[in-house]
This record gives structure tokens, C-alpha cells and sequence, in this order.
């Protein structure tokens, strides 16, 4: 039965993506966009994966899809053609989709319990995480602990995005962050929407409360550090939508930003240093109590809090210094 | 926990650190204080490491305490060591002597983050070195590649936009390429540490997925190394962005990818697939060819200054890759020296660009017209790093090109094309340096521009003291010679 | 599930394929952004349809059920990374091309070129 | 009883698809903009609830059913709220091109 | 840095020379003080190996260790010795007369002139005293580019034009051709150590000797065989002192020295000669010879026509070296210094008449004879030392690589240098006449008289340096006889 389910999803996938590439009206192209990252969600979900599936879906569908209509409120929404001949890119992907498919040929099937995939390293994971850091979510075990350096890494590509937007659309001038001065912002949002203020004033809380939720229970169901600050950012960005950028940054200052961005990245690389200090390996979380599992435990906690801060920082200071852009 | 264990995760860690705390500080000196400080101590830690390596051999370091396969470990050989080196060496230099260049690019406000963005990149390059693990090589590949965008997009030209958003689009697919390559790799073997990998892609080697994901890998690092055919985005993004950026890219940023796609191609894939050094040879021994032969070319007839010097490193690129696909281990060495004496040669002439960039706002070959009297140890600089990339004896650059030639003699008949090759692109290095030193030198200033004084002491300094170490390491090659030959060792280490 | 297997791979095949080509062909820079993002969509797909066990459930374990089998945990940490890195780019290249836009007018990349060539 | 708890949730997936599927068949045929909204609208509210009771029904006294109560709950507030929104857009656009026209016209 | 400290001393004195002369580069009188005594010095320190090598031993020192195996090492053999004695007292003959010269003319950038002056001595000091191939194209490569901005020293346009030709060929023969072949040498016999009867043999044999040795003898730009010969005439754009310094005393000299070592320590003489494919390099120089003589025939610029009678004289050398016999090597050495002498004293002689009167085209010169005296007397035996008249150095050279020739019948080399000598007395010859016995033509800028006198000075110097050496050529032979008999 899944079969038919995960053969539509597939399918509608390849419409949206092909009606994306079709369509001259990027506002179109942009919501197909956030379409497809949730037909991705559920397909992930299909398929077994949950966290990922809730990563898409809060990343993919809601912050990418702000962002790009971020950028097309500053750029133009209509593409316009540039006539040049279409051939060499079709010839150039119909090779490519050659290849690829010649390296289909013998792979192991979808599925099946013996390929090499499932032999060799993630066995190790599923029966040995109830033993050395016992959580259910071996996923946030193995983000949070095992490739804790990847997540280290990870935060860091955040962070880079964040400092690389803000010095790109940043003021320019000695200490404000964002391009035009809080007071100078719109002050307007949906004011004379009366309905969408109303239920946005009555989700806004929830939203937040779902983040933490996500934020604390990544260790026993899907959910972490990444989707947390995705939810969180999300909601922040309906109340800036509804209330107007001023308020929103009223609520969540420049400042405030600031110490998100920096505490999220130091928190996670200080809980490292701390491992190192107290005689384990860099992020060797079992040093940090006197029995180890509670100190991976703890280690983790920690390490999700740090990225939840600074994906939560970064994200609404990139929304911020798009909106805080002046349309040219 | 003695300080000399923990050392490899210092290496990376301590650049970490610093880049959020630099990241929103008030003072641009302070920040620029900071960022120097942090990357002299980067480079003695990686001079430390290479002692302990020459010492000891590989340095193995379990992060978070887990073991190899389950854990991500960290791996640090001669090869790697010799990358370090570059890596830090190339990004203090261009720190100590840029402070005058960037002062004069960025403004005063956004400096604290841009000099974050420095340390990022920093980060970056010296943990894809370091890491045995291939998915984090991706992700420390994603975040030198970001903060290099960043850094790029500083140039004050508009141009720089156009030019970093070409690079990130092929910058991105090439990552993504490698991505899928890893993805069909782990596919078949089910693990992502490279000697693990290594050891278990005996059994599949000849499956088809392995065969792409080899391919894959070699297009995407290819993509972000510049290699010929899909060099495009090199000569804008290093003419456009800020002087000391260039210097700090064009020394170890593309190498850092050649460096991943040697490991790969020789460490995981030469010893199982059986005819891979044919396929391997065959593949890149003619694109090298070609690249040389262009870039060069391309330097012949080109104006603007800095995009000279990328296509000459884009010809560059081609002498390493050259070196690596005559599959032998004097081939490898070679290899391996260029990208340590190319790093210097590169270094001392772009850093002469800066001086000069700091004095005239245009970069044009015609601009430079009897430069030579008013800025003469800026243009004796220049004149000494090209000499270096030419390949005079007595520069680090003839070591290479010795080492390069004896590699091809050993080829027998298709070697005497590589040698053809090597000599012509050296005489039209000849050609495109001595264009600069006669406009320089017999030019004459036209009337109306404003007399030029010579660079800024905090910018000549540094200058020659690479100068001096392409002539020293010209005279007394031991250092990188040493960690080639060991380098080259270990990863023919099935061939041999 | 023989047939879902290949139609897996086929899917990702063909989304690679039209993010490649939103990539090359369209001049737009927002659209090629939009590609890209297709094109790394579809590497996840690959991932993540590598790590499913057939009567599998998500690798959470419960105390409770004792032989319960779980899918493979890695491709899963492994695309939440890539999916963030993802993101990560396309934030900095919506914001190159704000600039472009303030510097140019425009976000058509022939004519940026255009204005660059007479430059 | 747990055969009429059965039958109960079988009624109303039964009730659910069928006005999912009128909605779907709406919003093809009917002509204008308001017109397909108020068919797609229809499948939002009243198919929506049919369907997840119809599920809590199946899952018992569970935290799923909390779960399922505040999907429902979310779906009641934001669904019509969308709503709105695409109207009074749609509304403001078409007022915009009409007095366009006018000016045009004059 | 271990060894005998006189070679390094040799090899590094001129540079710090050249630091010293940059440092005092606003005070001329200090700077002209500074050269003569490094000049000086280095003239005592070179000759005072003497001794050691005449007695047969063979000095070494060692600089630097670039390469596992090959060091930048030094071994003081006859050849080397005799070439660098003879750079050393040419140097200050020509350090004197460049002051005469340089002031004479108010020539600007002296200061950059003396500089490059003494690098070019450190090179040349260097090529003499190479103990292996390394070395030696180390120095060679160093001559190169520090004679370059002697030749562009002008700095107007043609300048600019003539030197790019000359550092083109020159840079493009030593990286093009000189170095893969040392690199061949290197693969193939594992080690470039200059030991005498060569290094070769049993590693390359057949027609790839031939090719190896058609890779260096026109790798070596530096000795101006035919094809790649074009650098010498565009370098005439040079002032004088900077034309000697090319022709006498450096560059040229240690194109020939080069090729000379090369067969007698690289290839070996009896292995060469055993060789069929090695035979063309005896056409090749014959050829040079001959056309070089023809072509300077017909110049009617002084400098251009000295220019090629070096071409000529310096095919000379390698004629005598390609012969192959003992005789024939020690007639190359021997005509290495005689045309060394007679070569310096006719450029002398034609800037001392530049600074005089400018003139420069030989129409002009009729009569100039009374007018400038010693300088036409010092030309007159220059020329005769050219032909190869007895009382001069170049009978001496000539009969030793007739010796020589005669030894090996080889006819075309007998033939070669008869007919030579006569086509350098047909163009040199009318030139003295005319200067002596023919009325003044052309009428003089100023009524001048003879050249500033430390020109003068130089001149007769080495006018009597070439006469001398017809009579104390003896030490000289002792010396290269050395290379004949098998070490002691």
C-alpha cells in the first residue's frame, strides 16, 4: 500500500520540480518551490526518515521560501528570456543522466537489509547507543555525539552564511547591524488585516512553545537543535510579518542577535574545549560527568542548546537585513 | 592531557574560536589584531604538528573519543602536514602585509566581519587537511568555500559580484558532485572513513557505482580546483576581489582541492581499481597539457594584471596535475613540491600586486609605465617572484620545474611531449613577466599622473621576506622536498 | 519493492537533471538559485532513499518492543547537515544577488554581462 | 465495542473522502477565482475534521490522540485564516486592475 | 660553506663588491674606489690559487645542497683557472677604463652599471670554478639576467627592443635547450660531476649522443653558434665598456668556457671522437666561422663588424674543441685568452673614438690615426692579433690549433682557419690602412685629441697584455698542457 503512496509522491515531485523550471513568474516558481520541499518531507517520511523530514520541512518550506521572497520584494519577479539556444545544456544533461543511470545498474535494491550500507557502521550505532549514551533517538546520538565534529562543522556553515549576509547587506556604519535604523523600518505590517493579526496573535505563543518542545525532545523523538532554531525563527518572522520589522526587533534587539549568533557557536565549541581540558578527546562528552552516559547525555543537551541559539540567531538576522534592505 | 596530543584539534578549534568573538567587535584594528594573532599561532601549531609527523609519521586522532569507522578521526601525514604549512603560512603573510591594502578596500565598519569571515575560511582549509573522513570533508569544504565567497565579494569593484556568483554556482555544483560521488561510494561500502573506505572498496571495486562515484569525485573537485576545462570562475573571482584576499586564495585555496582529489584518486581508488592509474593518466595527463599550454597563453595576451597572474595559476594548476598523473613517485614529488614552491612564487607576486594596488587604482599592465623609478623595491619584488615562477635556478620554482622534467624523462616517449610542453609554457612565462618588467622599467610615466611614493613599510616587509624564502627554499629545498617524497610514498603505498 | 527501489533512483535521477539545467540554461539568477536548490533536493533523495529497511521503522528506539527493525541512522545525519549547508548557500547567493540588482538594475545574467563588456 | 468503534471511524473516513473528493472536483470545474476557493475551503473545514476524528477514533485514549486533537485544533485556525488571506488579496488585486482599466479607458 | 676558502671567497667577494658600491651610490669617487678594490682584491684572491693548481691539485669547496645528491659545489680544474684569471684582470682593466668611459660621456644610472658589473664577476667566477653541470647553469642563468639591464642601460625604445632579443634567446636556448639536456644527463647517469674523460660513456651511445650534444652546443646561447648567434649584434645597443665586458671578459667567454668543459669533462674527448653522430659540430663551427667573417664584411658600423668577428673568433674556439685532440683543447684555451686580449683592446679603441669624436661608422675613421695616436696604435695590433700575425696573441692560438688539426688531419678544419685568417685580414686591415695613411674625410665636431686618459691608459694596457702574451705564454701552457697529461 506505502508503494502507491510513495510512486504519487515521486511522481508529483517531478511535476512541481519541472513546473519550477517552466514558469516565467518567480512568485510562482518560489511557492512551487515550497511545495516541493514539503512533497520532499513527506517522501522522506516515507521513507523512514523523520528528522530529516521535519528539517525539510521547517527549512526547506518555511525559511527558504521567506528568504527568496525576501529577495524578490528587493529584485524583480518576472524573469525575462535570454534567447540563447537551449541545445548545449540538454545534450550536456542527457550525458549526465547517462552516467548516472549506468551507475544504477547493480546497486543494492531499496530496502533490502543486507547492502552494504546496513553491514557495516550503522549495526554498531543502533545496538550500541542504548548501552554507551542511552537515548532513543539514535539520530541525535549520532549528530549530537558520534559526528559531533560534523555538527560542529555545521554550525559553523550557519554561522558563515549569517556573517557573510550581514557583511554583505549590513550598514555599513559603526555599530548597527542591518542596513536602515530600527525606527526608519516598517512600522506598518498587516495593520488594518484584522483577521490574519488576530490568529497570528493566537499561534505566535504556540509556535514558540512547539519550537522548545522540538529544541528539548530531540533526544526522544524527531527533533534537534537545527529544526528548533528553524520553528523558532519562523515564528518571530509572523510576528514581524503581522506587527511590523519595528516591533519584531523590538522583541528580539540587535543586541540580542549579537549574543544569539556568538553564544550559539561558543556554546557549542567551549562544551568541546571543556571535553579537552577535562581529559578527554575534543567533544568526547564522556568526561564531562562521572559517569559517562549521563555526561554524553548532558554533553548533548548542551551542544543541541548551542545550535538551536545560533540557528535561531542566524536565521532571523539574515531575514532582518533583507528586510531591513531599502527597496532600491 | 598533554598539549602535544591535543594539538590536531587545536589546529582547527583555535581558528573556530576566534571568528564569533571577532565577529561584532567595535575596533576594526582590534579585530584585525586578533585575526593576525590567531593565524601566527595557527602556523606555529602546524609547524609543530609537521615536526611531530616528520617525527613520528601519521598522527591519528579519534574525535569525541570515538574509534575510526564509528567516530570521525582525524588523519595527519606528510601530505597533509605540507598543506598546513601553506595554508597558515599563506594566511598570516597575507594578513601581516595586507593590513594596509584592506584598510584601504573595506570600510572601517564591516572589517570586524570580514576578518571573521578570514578565520572561517581559515578554519575550513586547514580541517578538509586534517579530516580522514569523507562527508566532513564536504563540510569543511562548504565552509572555507562560504567564507571564501565572503571574501571575495569585498572587492570594491561591482564586477566582484558577478564574478563570486559565478563562483559560488560552480563552487556549489562541484561540492555537490563530490557529494554524490561519497553518496555512491558509501552506497557500496558503507562507511565514510577514508582508510576504512579504503579497505573495504576491494570487493566492490569493479561494481559500476564505484567506477561514476571515482568520476564524480574527480569532475566535482576538479570544478572547485580550477582545473582546465572547468577553470571559469578562477580569473574574475581573483581579479575582483581585495588584494590581500587573492593573495591568501591563490596561494593554498585550489590546492587544498587538488589535495583531496590526490588523496582520493591515490589513497581509496589506485589500489583497488585495476587499471585506474591508465584511466587516472589518460584522463588528466592531457587536460594538465592543456591547461598549461592555455593559461599561459591566455597570460600572453592579457592586460589587466591580477587576471595575468590567475590564468598563469590557472597554468600552474596544470604543472601539479601534470606531476600527479605520471603515476610515479617522482611524479607525485613534483607534484606536491609545485604546490609548495607555486604557493610561493604566487605569494611574492601577488603581494607585490598589493603594493602596487595600494598605490594606483587601475591594475592595468599599461599602468605600470615606468612604475619602476618611483616604487623600485615593489617592481624588484615582482621581478623576483616571476623569475620564481619561471623557474631560474637558485628560486623555488626551478626546483619544481627540475623535479617536474626528471618525472616526465622517466615516461620515455610521451614524456618528451610533457617536456615540450614544460619548456614552451616556461617561455611564454618568460614572455608574460618580461612584458611587465620592460613597461615597468623602460616606460615612461605619462605627464599628468600624480607622482607614486613606494609601498607602505607594513606592506613591503613581508613582501620580501617571501622573496627571501623563494630563494632560500630555492637554495635548500630539504623541508618540502622531504614531506613530498614521504607524501608521495604513502600514497603510492600500493604500487610500490 | 524491487520496482520502488529503481523508481527511486530514476526520480532522482531526473530531479538532478532538471536542477543541472536550471542551472546552465536559465540566465535569470534567481532561477538558477532555485536550481540548485533542485539539484541538491535531489542528492538528498538519493541519501535518504539508501537508508530505508524494508519493514523498518525511523531508528527511534522504544524500551518497550525488543527484535523491532530500525532503518540505517547515517544518510539521515548525514542529509540534515546537507540540507542546512543548502540553505546555508542559498541565503548568500539571494543576498549576492540583492547586490547585483543595487549594482547592476538588473538580474538577468546576459545583461550584467552586457553592461560589464562595454565597461 | 470495539467493532462499533470501528464502524464509527470507517463512517467517517467515508464521510471525509467523499467531501474531499467534491471539494477536488470543485475547484476543477468551477470557473472563477472565488468560486474554486470556496469549493477548496469546503474540503479544508469540514473534510479535515471528518478524517482526524475518524483517526482518533482508531487510536484510543493515547498521547497520539492529543497529538491528532491539536493537529486538528491548528488546522481549524489556520485553514480558514489562509483563506481569507488569498480572497482579500485576490480582491485588492482585481480592484487595482479595474481602476486601471477605468483610468485606461478615460 | 666548507672547502678552500679562496674559491668562495672568489665566488662571493664581487657581491658583497656590488652590496658595497649600492651603498655608496651617491658618492662617485667612493663607489669608483670601491670597485677597483673589489676588482683588485679578487684579481689576488683568483691568482693566488695559482700555484695550487699548477702544481696539479684540485681545490673543491661546496655552498649549498639543493638537491639530495647535487650540491652547488666548486673544483678549480686548468680550464676554469685560466678563464678565471683572465675575468679577473680584464675586470679592473675594465673597471678603469669604464670610469674614463662613464664620466667621458655623462652616462646616468652608473651607480645600477657597476652593480650589475660585479654580479655579472660573481657569475662569472662561478661558471669558472662549477665543479658540477648544477652549478654551473646556476651561474649561467645568473649572467643571463644581470648583464640584461648592462645591455638595456640606454633605456629608449630600440634599446628596450634589442635587449628583448637578447634576453629572449638567451633565456630561451638555456631553459629550452641547455636544461633538458642536463636533466637527460642527470636521469641517465645518475650524477653531473665534471670528471675528466667524461661521464657518458656506457649511459647514452649511438645517435642520441649526437642529439644530446646538438641539445647543448646550441643550449649554450652564450657561444653564439650560427643559428642562435642574433642575441650578439642586437646587444651592441650597450655603451662600450659594457660591449667588452661581453665580448672579452664574460658572457661570451663563458658560452665558449661552457662548451669546452662540457666535451673535455661531460662527454669526454676519446668517447666523442669514437662517436659518428657527434661529427656535424665540426661543420656547424665551420660554418660560423666562415659566415660570421662574411658577414662582417660587408658592416659599416665599427661595433657590429667587431661584433661578428667575435662570432667568427668564438667558432674558433669551438672548432678547436670539436677537433678533439689534446693539441686542439689546449689551442682553444690558448685562443680563449689571446682573443680575450685583442678583443678588449679593439673595443677599447672603438669607445675610446665614441667618446672622443662620436663617431662610429668605419667611412669616418680615415685619418684618425694623427689624431688619436695611442688609441689607433693599440687598434692596429688588435687587429693583427685578430689575423693572427706573429708578434700578437692570436699566432699563438692559431698555431696550436693548427698543431692540432694536423694531428688529426682533419682537413676541414685546416681549411676553415686558412681561409678565416684571410677574410679577417680583408676586413680588417683596409680599416687600419685607411686610419694611418688617408686624409680626414669627414670634419671632426671638435678639434679633439686623444681619449680621457684612464681610456687611454686601459687600451695600451691590454695592447701590451696581447703583445706580451705572444712572449710569456709559457705559464699559460704549462697550465692547459695539464689537461692533456693524465693527472699526476
Amino acid at each position: 500500500m506505502t508503494i502507491l503512496l510513495a510512486v504519487f509522491l515521486l511522481t508529483m515531485l517531478v511535476i512541481t520540480a519541472v513546473a519550477i523550471v517552466r514558469t516565467r513568474d518567480l512568485f510562482a516558481a518560489v511557492m512551487l518551490l515550497g511545495i516541493f520541499s514539503l512533497l520532499m518531507a513527506a517522501n522522506f517520511f516515507v521513507l523512514d526518515a523523520a528528522d530529516v523530514a521535519l528539517t525539510e520541512a521547517a527549512v526547506g518550506a518555511g525559511i527558504s521560501t521567506v528568504l527568496f521572497l525576501g529577495a524578490l520584494a528587493l529584485t524583480a519577479a518576472r524573469e525575462r528570456e535570454s534567447g540563447d539556444s537551449r541545445w548545449l545544456p540538454l545534450v550536456v544533461v542527457v550525458i549526465m543522466a547517462a552516467t548516472v543511470v549506468y551507475a544504477t545498474f547493480d546497486k543494492p535494491a531499496l530496502g533490502d537489509p543486507n547492502a552494504p550500507v546496513h553491514q557495516h557502521v550503522a549495526p554498531w550505532y543502533l545496538s550500541e547507543t542504548p548501552r554507551l549514551i542511552d537515548i532513543p533517538n539514535v539520530v541525535t546520538a549520532v549528530l549530537g555525539s558520534y559526528r559531533g565534529y560534523d555538527t560542529l562543522g555545521e554550525v559553523f556553515v550557519v554561522f558563515t552564511a549569517g556573517i557573510a549576509v550581514l557583511f554583505l547587506l549590513g550598514s555599513g556604519r559603526p555599530g548597527e547591524l542591518f542596513s536602515r535604523p530600527p525606527d526608519e523600518l516598517s512600522t506598518g505590517g498587516l495593520k488594518h488585516h484584522l483577521i490574519p493579526r488576530v490568529v497570528g496573535k493566537l499561534l505566535i505563543p504556540f509556535i514558540i512553545l512547539f519550537g522548545l518542545y522540538v529544541q528539548f525532545h530531540g533526544e526522544y523523538g524527531p527533533g534537534g537543535g537545527f529544526q528548533a532554531g528553524a520553528i523558532i525563527a519562523a515564528g518571530v518572522i509572523l510576528y514581524a510579518l503581522l506587527e511590523g520589522e519595528t516591533r519584531a526587533l523590538a522583541a528580539l534587539p540587535e543586541s540580542a542577535l549579537k549574543v544569539m549568533v556568538i553564544g550559539g557557536a561558543l556554546l557549542y565549541t567551549l562544551v568541546g574545549v571543556v571535553c579537552m581540558l577535562m581529559g578527554g578527546n575534543f567533544l568526547d562528552y564522556s568526561v564531562l560527568s562521572t559517569n559517562s552516559v549521563a555526561g554524553q547525555q548532558l554533553g548533548i543537551i548542551l551542544i543541541e542548546a548551542g545550535v538551536g541559539l545560533a540557528v535561531t540567531g542566524v536565521l532571523l538576522s539574515i531575514f532582518h537585513a533583507f528586510a531591513a534592505r531599502a527597496t532600491a | 592531557m598533554t598539549l602535544t596530543a591535543q594539538l590536531p584539534a587545536l589546529q582547527v578549534v583555535l581558528p573556530m574560536l576566534t571568528a564569533p568573538l571577532v565577529a561584532f567587535l567595535r575596533l576594526p584594528q582590534l579585530s584585525w589584531l586578533a585575526t593576525t594573532v590567531a593565524s601566527a599561532t595557527a602556523f606555529g601549531i602546524a609547524v609543530l604538528l609537521t615536526q611531530a609527523v616528520l617525527g613520528t609519521g601519521t598522527l591519528d586522532y579519534a574525535m569525541g573519543g570515538w574509534p575510526a569507522p564509528y567516530g570521525i578521526a582525524l588523519a595527519i601525514d606528510e601530505f597533509g602536514a605540507l598543506l598546513l604549512l601553506i595554508v597558515t603560512g599563506a594566511s598570516t603573510i597575507a594578513l601581516l602585509a595586507g593590513k594596509a591594502s584592506l584598510d584601504q578596500q573595506i570600510e572601517s565598519a564591516r572589517q570586524p566581519l570580514f576578518y571573521a569571515g578570514w578565520l572561517l575560511a581559515l578554519a575550513g582549509l586547514s580541517g578538509i587537511v586534517m579530516t580522514g573522513d569523507a562527508f566532513n570533508i564536504f563540510v569543511f569544504m562548504e565552509i572555507s568555500s562560504l567564507a571564501a565567497y565572503m571574501l571575495v565579494a569585498g572587492g570594491p569593484d561591482r564586477r566582484a559580484l558577478t564574478a563570486v556568483f559565478k563562483y559560488l554556482i560552480m563552487g556549489t555544483v562541484g561540492a555537490t558532485f563530490y557529494l554524490i560521488g561519497i553518496g555512491l561510494v558509501y552506497m557500496m561500502t558503507g562507511t565514510l572513513n577514508l582508510a576504512d573506505m579504503e579497505a573495504r572498496i576491494a570487493e566492490v571495486a569493479d561494481l559500476k557505482p564505484i567506477l561514476v562515484a571515482a568520476g564524480f569525485i574527480t569532475i566535482g573537485l576538479a570544478l572547485k580546483a580550477a582545473v582546465f576545462p572547468l577553470h571559469a570562475w578562477l580569473p574574475n573571482a581573483y581579479t575582483f576581489a581585495p588584494h590581500a584576499v587573492t593573495v591568501f586564495l591563490a596561494a593554498c585555496s585550489t590546492k587544498v582541492s587538488l589535495y583531496v582529489l590526490l588523496r582520493f584518486d591515490f589513497f581509496v581508488f589506485q589500489g583497488n581499481l585495476e587499471r585506474h592509474d591508465v584511466q587516472f593518466a589518460g584522463f588528466l595527463l592531457p587536460l594538465a597539457l592543456l591547461a598549461i599550454l592555455v593559461g599561459s597563453l591566455a597570460a600572453v595576451f592579457e592586460r589587466n594584471l591580477k587576471r595575468l597572474l590567475a590564468y598563469s595559476s590557472i597554468a600552474q594548476i596544470g604543472y601539479i596535475l601534470l606531476g600527479a598523473s605520471c603515476v610515479s613517485l617522482l611524479g607525485l614529488t613534483a607534484g606536491i613540491v609545485h604546490m609548495f614552491n607555486h604557493a610561493l612564487a604566487k605569494g611574492a607576486l601577488f603581494l607585490a600586486v598589493a603594493c602596487i594596488g595600494v598605490r594606483l587604482s587601475r591594475l592595468w599592465v599599461d599602468d605600470l609605465a615606468g612604475l619602476a623609478r618611483q616604487m623600485p623595491w615593489t617592481l624588484a619584488a615582482f621581478v623576483a617572484g616571476g623569475l620564481s615562477l619561471i623557474g631560474i635556478p637558485g628560486t623555488a620554482g626551478f626546483i619544481s620545474k627540475w623535479y617536474l622534467i626528471s618525472a616526465a624523462l622517466e615516461q620515455g616517449l610521451t614524456g618528451v611531449l610533457t617536456i615540450v610542453v614544460i619548456v614552451v609554457s616556461s617561455l611564454l612565462a618568460v614572455v608574460y613577466i618580461w612584458r611587465i618588467v620592460e613597461v615597468a622599467y623602460f616606460g615612461s610615466r605619462d605627464a599628468q599622473s600624480p607622482p607614486v611614493s613606494e609601498a607602505p613599510l607594513s606592506l613591503l616587509l613581508p613582501t620580501w621576506f617571501i622573496v627571501i624564502a623563494n630563494v632560500y627554499f630555492g637554495l635548500v629545498p630539504a623541508l618540502p622536498v622531504d614531506l613530498a617524497s614521504a607524501a608521495a610514498r604513502s600514497l603510492l603505498g600500493h604500487l610500490l | 519493492m524491487q520496482l520502488l527501489g529503481l523508481y527511486n533512483y530514476w526520480v532522482f535521477v531526473v530531479l538532478l537533471m532538471i536542477g543541472f539545467y536550471a542551472v546552465i540554461a536559465k540566465s535569470n539568477l534567481i532561477k538558477k538559485l532555485i536550481g540548485l536548490s533542485i539539484f541538491q533536493a535531489a542528492v538528498f533523495l538519493l541519501y535518504i532513499s539508501m537508508d530505508k529497511v524494508e519493514g523498518g521503522t525511523a531508528p527511534i528506539i522504544q524500551a518497550g518492543v525488543p527484535d523491532q527493525i530500525y532503518s540505517n541512522p547515517l544518510p539521515q545525519v548525514l542529509i540534515l547537515t546537507a540540507i542546512v549547508v543548502g540553505i546555508s548557500t542559498m541565503a548568500l547567493g539571494l543576498a549576492i544577488v540583492v547586490r547585483i540588482k543595487e549594482a547592476y538594475g538588473t538580474i538577468e545574467e546576459h545583461e550584467a554581462a552586457a553592461m560589464d563588456s562595454e565597461a | 465495542m470495539s467493532l462499533f468503534l470501528d464502524l464509527g471511524s470507517w463512517v467517517l473516513f467515508g464521510i471525509g473522502s467523499l467531501l474531499l473528493f467534491i471539494g477536488a472536483l470543485g475547484v476543477l470545474r468551477l470557473p472563477t477565482l472565488f468560486t474554486r476557493m470556496h469549493a477548496a475551503s469546503l474540503t479544508e473545514s469540514l473534510g479535515t475534521i471528518a478524517v482526524l476524528t475518524g483517526i482518533m477514533l482508531q487510536a484510543g485514549l493515547t498521547l497520539a490522540t492529543m497529538k491528532l486533537l491539536a493537529i486538528l485544533l491548528f488546522l481549524l485556525l489556520t485553514s480558514p485564516t489562509s483563506s481569507y488571506a488569498l480572497a482579500n488579496a485576490a480582491l485588492l488585486a482585481r480592484n487595482r486592475d479595474q481602476t486601471r482599466e477605468q483610468a485606461d479607458r478615460k | 660553506m666548507t672547502g678552500n676558502w679562496q674559491i668562495l671567497a672568489a665566488v662571493l667577494l664581487p657581491l658583497l663588491g656590488a652590496i658595497g658600491i649600492a651603498a655608496t651610490g651617491t658618492r662617485p669617487n667612493l663607489r669608483e674606489t670601491v670597485t677597483l678594490a673589489t676588482a683588485g682584491a679578487l684579481t689576488l684572491i683568483v691568482w693566488s690559487l695559482l700555484p695550487a693548481v699548477l702544481a696539479g691539485g684540485r681545490p673543491t669547496a661546496e655552498l649549498f645542497r639543493p638537491l639530495a645528491d647535487l650540491p652547488i659545489a666548486f673544483e678549480v680544474e686548468p680550464l676554469g683557472m685560466l678563464f678565471a684569471a683572465l675575468a679577473s684582470l680584464l675586470w679592473i682593466v675594465n673597471s678603469v677604463y669604464s670610469i674614463g668611459y662613464m664620466r667621458g660621456n655623462q652616462e646616468k644610472h652608473q651607480t645600477r652599471f657597476y652593480v650589475c658589473f660585479a654580479i655579472a664577476l660573481s657569475a662569472a667566477m662561478g661558471i669558472a670554478f662549477a665543479g658540477n653541470l648544477l652549478t654551473l647553469f646556476l651561474f649561467y642563468e645568473v649572467l643571463t639576467l644581470s648583464t640584461y639591464p648592462l645591455v638595456a642601460h640606454k633605456g629608449d625604445a630600440a634599446t628596450v627592443r634589442q635587449a628583448r632579443v637578447y634576453i629572449g634567446i638567451l633565456l630561451a636556448t638555456s631553459i629550452g635547450l641547455l636544461l633538458p639536456a642536463i636533466l637527460w644527463i642527470y636521469n641517465a647517469t645518475g650524477t653531473l660531476q665534471f670528471t675528466s674523460g667524461g661521464i657518458l660513456a656506457g649511459h647514452i651511445d649511438g645517435p642520441a649522443l649526437g642529439l644530446l650534444l646538438f641539445l647543448c652546443v646550441f643550449g649554450v646561447g652564450k657561444a653564439a653558434v650560427m643559428p642562435v648567434h642574433r642575441w650578439l649584434p642586437a646587444a651592441m645597443v650597450a655603451p662600450t665598456p659594457v660591449s667588452a665586458l661581453l665580448h672579452a671578459v664574460a658572457v661570451v667567454k663563458a658560452g665558449v668556457f661552457t662548451i669546452t668543459k662540457l666535451i673535455i669533462y661531460v662527454f669526454g674527448i676519446d668517447y666523442l671522437f669514437a662517436e659518428p653522430s657527434a661529427g656535424w659540430l665540426i661543420y656547424a663551427a665551420a660554418f660560423t666561422v666562415l659566415a660570421a667573417s662574411i658577414v662582417a664584411l660587408r658592416q659599416t658600423n665599427l661595433k657590429r663588424l667587431l661584433a661578428y668577428s667575435t662570432i667568427g673568433q668564438l667558432s674558433y674556439v669551438v672548432l678547436a674543441a670539436a677537433i678533439l685532440k689534446p693539441l686542439a683543447e689546449v689551442g682553444a684555451a690558448v685562443h680563449i685568452v689571446a682573443h680575450a686580449f685583442g678583443k678588449i683592446t679593439l673595443f677599447f679603441a672603438a669607445g675610446a673614438i665614441y667618446t672622443a669624436c662620436k663617431k662610429t661608422e668605419i667611412d669616418q675613421l680615415r685619418g684618425i690615426g694623427r689624431r688619436m695616436p695611442w688609441t689607433m696604435a693599440a687598434f692596429t695590433i688588435g687587429a693583427l692579433s685578430m689575423v693572427g700575425v706573429p708578434p700578437t696573441a692570436g699566432f699563438v692560438s692559431k698555431w696550436f690549433i693548427l698543431a692540432g688539426a694536423f694531428q688529426s688531419d682533419n682537413f676541414v678544419a685546416i681549411f676553415t682557419i686558412i681561409l678565416s685568417t684571410a677574410l679577417n685580414a680583408a676586413y680588417f686591415l683596409p680599416i687600419v690602412f685607411r686610419a694611418w695613411f688617408r686624409e680626414e674625410n669627414v670634419a671632426p665636431p671638435s678639434n679633439h685629441g686623444e681619449a680621457p686618459w684612464p681610456a687611454v691608459l686601459a687600451l695600451t694596457i691590454t695592447a701590451f697584455l696581447t703583445l706580451a702574451f705572444f712572449v710569456g705564454n709559457q705559464p699559460v701552457l704549462d697550465l692547459e698542457l695539464q689537461l692533456v697529461r693524465p693527472q699526476p
